[in-house]
């Protein structure tokens, strides 16, 4: 674990955060985030594709993306209830923080890649699609309990549906998996300089972002209660364990088993708090991007990300 | 003072840009077509501090400012006024003077 | 309501990037040696619908604000009024409060 | 014109951006907790023309909005006099009519 | 035609298109675009240069020149002609639109030189050389038919000039070929890895934000009517064939024909509709941009260029 | 000198300020320069933390920062003195200025390393660490300047302390230089390719905008008169010598005497003037940025740092 921590992507997001909890003037251009968190869902999509077009649609890739859905799908529901009963949260924002977690954060997963690739136990190159598959169910399920509960969401269904399947970053990952997909190898190998050679140091900046913005908001505290913090912590560590056991049940390798397990305890921050601002208005974004970006994203980063590895290594014989 | 042009409404609102879209449909149903949004860096109210960070745009201010003939003005602020606290904006009304005044109908 | 200051008049113009420095030219033609531009994200109006894009700034749109003394205002309004069409600008006039009145002559 | 809301001040200074949290500690002083902070691109005053380059932010001005209750800005208006010639601000004020007026006490 | 497709370059600027047909809120921060076409003109004029310091100034480059500055100076009459006549445009509408078809697309010849050097027949290198001084002829003779049929510009004709000269794009290319010529094949190696190595890469993803931006001009179809959209496409072809015959008369090798028949065929979006706000400020933006930027350039990069490569091949013995 | 003249990184520099001097309109986004300069931050930082992970903690490095926060101490007082009486400057700008040539600029030093890796006689990695130190200690004195002056500035010291201390760009450099040191060169390796490889290119474009800047500011002449910019001329070549004998004097190499030159001689035009802007915001912003970043700045590039590196040679024996 102490060698996840001295990996050079997490100690810059550990400099972003200390920057952030210093006070420091210490700030990222918006654009350049932007443009980075652009260029990240780009190369892990192109990635993704050339490997999938080396190894073929395997059984195991079918396994893994029924099992994502399933896990997007219904990880919401034990989650909304616990928020509801544990966290004193009324439908509304319950319904928002669950689907949250239902969904997944690609820079959490990206950062367990580099620590896998790093440890030798590589995830299979079609996790990358289970990643964007388990983007938007959670969306789906976190209205219907909202519905269930008396709230009605300000947009029809068919309107929302559209918004969600073609969200920027979904259809980043989509297109850019389709096009490494066609290319394969050969295509590739032309731009791989700047989607495969620059990655990791590519990361490392938007990790120092990351550290930054996560820190700011938790120094805010805005919406934020200890109970709360404690419930972003269990339920990133539940989901987690979760995942890394479906995997190894399925029969996933090591590697891939993990993937399974960062994907499951990661918590989205950027296509679901858009499509919540606009679907649930009423939900308070402070809550939800507290709870998912300020506590389980540094988590996942710090601590979540090394048990889940563990727990794969052990139990997947 | 004596201002040149017609008086027509200023009507300002900062809000989160994802609802931006739902404003617009508003504004045109109460036929008021033209529009300009501009950006913000920072703030603070009642909920707190926050400044532009676009990791994540749900929580991204930036200003609405349409230019509407009065009574135009008035429904669409009567329609509006419902939304205000679940949206949690902040609407400003002046009167402004405008040339070309048929383009602000 | 009584504000402090002394009365100006305040023009703000919404122009095509690549036209500021023929307003300010003008501006400066009528004594009005002080301007501030700001920038704009999106905008809709009988000429359709834009986005900064920024490929190209042809029609990148920005606000020039000045806050002038009302009798050069009006000179300089006077003026403009002949480019509004061609310019595709949107002209907003108002009175404004201003401090240290001298800066604003 | 007869407008919807309740009277408040609004408060318009352009700043040097590194000056922001001051000026912000001083509004908090009189009681005025919410503002809205905007970016700017370029102008001219008497001390010459800038843009922004962002190699250094010592130059990169902002405009801080605030709308407050008229009493609370007379306040503040009383104490950011002294501070106008050394800081080089700019500062507009106007009336404008809010929703929700609770919000801006 | 195919395989041009199928390069990734090409993919991303149709993944852009398709995102923006659906409507996704898909976006690349101004600044990153502007940025990233401030880097693909320093790295295409360092690239031009160096070529030129190995293979010195020949006399194929002199007719270059003179082939290039004459289709920028002539192409916009017959295109005002046909515009007026065929488009039923006004004056002034016509002469600024002929001016951008006069000038060159950046990007549109920076697709073709991949496309050409994936074929082995790369252009030679003093073409950049040629892009740059084909950017402003097309703005001088544009303003004098507009002044021709009684439309006077606001601007004096000296402040014009200095404007259209000192042009951003046209000082960065012009800047950067000066200091390829100087530094040479040695002094540029240790700037290599960024403006060689990461050069294709850095192109598909300033064609994502292409294909963003022309597909949302063409969705709002400004000012763009059927007659007009097909006269933007035959117009492109017609120049784009004149190109490559022209080229191909004087001699020019395969490779450096299809490249003027991909300067002649494609439109400017940069430095000419800034120009034309600024001195033809009645005509309407939404018009000339839309057929440039719309229409000709998508149909370049996906039809255009694969037919001028493949004309060349077959009149260049 | 010609040869330094003619690395493509001072080339650039050129090229903007020639750009800027045509009035031309090119110009870099502010989120791209700023993105840049953040990036340059992390890579020298990271560069200086693995070299001295190598090397260990030497006396020479210990001598070395004790001179360079001696330097930018007491360079100040001089530096003061001589505008009030040949400047004739009041206290509370002559304050201001002599604060910013007490600090360094980190773009100049890093132009400096170049220069001197080309010419084989490269600094110790550990003045990194020096750049460091000697940003802030000149903002003290030059606030206590103020003060026996009379100029009270309107922050309370121990507020000024935790700004300048935690100022982004201290921050940056200091953090990099930590986790260099922390992951070594193997843990370097993987990030390489961004914060090695493509260091130059990027600076290229860095320098592409600081010649922009520089040159716009010059012209516009704001606040600058012929006298001061004799003043910022002298000034700069004193205390780049100054540096450069004092380096030679403490048994430091050639290269490593040369960069204590080049940082004693440049001044500060990032974390100085935000923070005089705040600390004496009576003092003329126009003046201390245009001293230090349209002339010093400049200077330094084309002149200065072949001057400082040419006594290098000749007093270290
Ligand atoms: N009095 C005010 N003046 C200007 N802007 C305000 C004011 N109050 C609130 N705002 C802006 O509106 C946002 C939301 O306000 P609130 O809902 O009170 O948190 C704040 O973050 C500010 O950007
Ligand atoms: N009523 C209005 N209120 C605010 N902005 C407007 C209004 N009408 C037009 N605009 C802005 O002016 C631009 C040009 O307007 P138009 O010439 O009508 O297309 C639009 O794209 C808007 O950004
Ligand atoms: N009359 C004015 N109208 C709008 N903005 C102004 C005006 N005068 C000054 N400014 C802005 O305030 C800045 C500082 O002004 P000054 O202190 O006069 O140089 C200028 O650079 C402008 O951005
Ligand atoms: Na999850
Ligand atoms: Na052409
Ligand atoms: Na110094």
């Amino acid at each position: 674990m102490l060698e996840t921590l001295l990996s050079p992507v997490v100690l810059f997001f550990v400099l972003g955060a200390v920057a952030a909890l210093l006070r420091s003037d210490l700030a990222i251009p918006e654009a350049i985030g932007k443009g980075i968190s652009l260029y990240l869902m780009v190369a892990i999509g192109l990635k993704g594709g050339v490997e999938v077009s080396e190894a073929g649609f395997t059984f195991d890739l079918m396994i893994a993306a029924v099992a994502g859905i399933t896990l997007s799908f219904l990880i919401p529901v034990p989650v909304f209830l616990v928020l509801r009963s544990v966290g004193r949260l009324n439908p509304v924002n319950a319904a928002a923080v669950s689907a949250h977690y239902g969904s997944v954060s690609v820079v959490t997963f990206v950062t367990g890649l580099e620590i896998l690739t790093r440890q030798q136990i590589p995830a299979a190159g079609y996790m990358v699609a289970v990643l964007a598959l388990m983007e938007t169910p959670a969306i789906i399920s976190g209205l219907l309990l909202a519905q269930r509960f008396g709230v009605t969401g300000t947009r029809p269904a068919r309107e929302l549906m559209h918004e969600t399947l073609t969200n920027g970053s979904v259809m980043l990952l989509v297109g850019s998996f389709v096009i490494g997909l066609l290319v394969g190898k050969s295509g590739f190998a032309s731009i791989a300089p700047v989607f495969e050679g620059a990655f990791r140091g590519v990361l490392c900046l938007f990790l120092l972002d990351m550290g930054l913005v996560a820190a700011k908001r938790l120094k805010d505290g805005r919406s934020l209660t200890p109970r709360l913090i404690a419930l972003a912590l269990a339920i990133a560590l539940t989901n987690g364990t979760l995942g890394v056991l479906l995997g190894s049940v399925l029969g996933l390798d090591t590697g891939t088993a993990a993937a399974l397990g960062i994907l499951a305890g990661s918590a989205s921050y950027i296509a679901v708090p858009a499509a919540m601002r606009l679907a649930l208005p009423q939900a308070d974004p402070g809550l939800y991007l507290g709870m998912s970006l300020a506590v389980t994203f540094p988590f996942n980063i710090l601590i979540g990300i090394p048990i889940y590895v563990w727990l794969a290594q052990w139990v997947v014989r | 003072m004596n201002l040149q042009g017609a008086e027509r409404t200023r009507i300002e609102v900062l809000v989160d840009a994802p609802l931006v879209p739902e404003l617009v449909s508003l504004l045109e149903k109460h036929g008021i077509l033209g529009h300009t949004v501009m950006p913000t860096l920072s703030g603070q109210g009642a909920s707190g501090r926050w400044s532009d960070d676009l990791i994540t745009s749900a929580e991204h201010k930036v200003t609405l400012l349409s230019v509407a003939e009065p009574a135009r003005a008035e429904g669409f602020l009567d329609d509006l006024r419902p939304l205000l606290d679940s949206y949690g904006m902040v609407v400003m009304i002046s009167a402004v003077n405008v040339l070309r005044p048929d383009k602000f109908s």
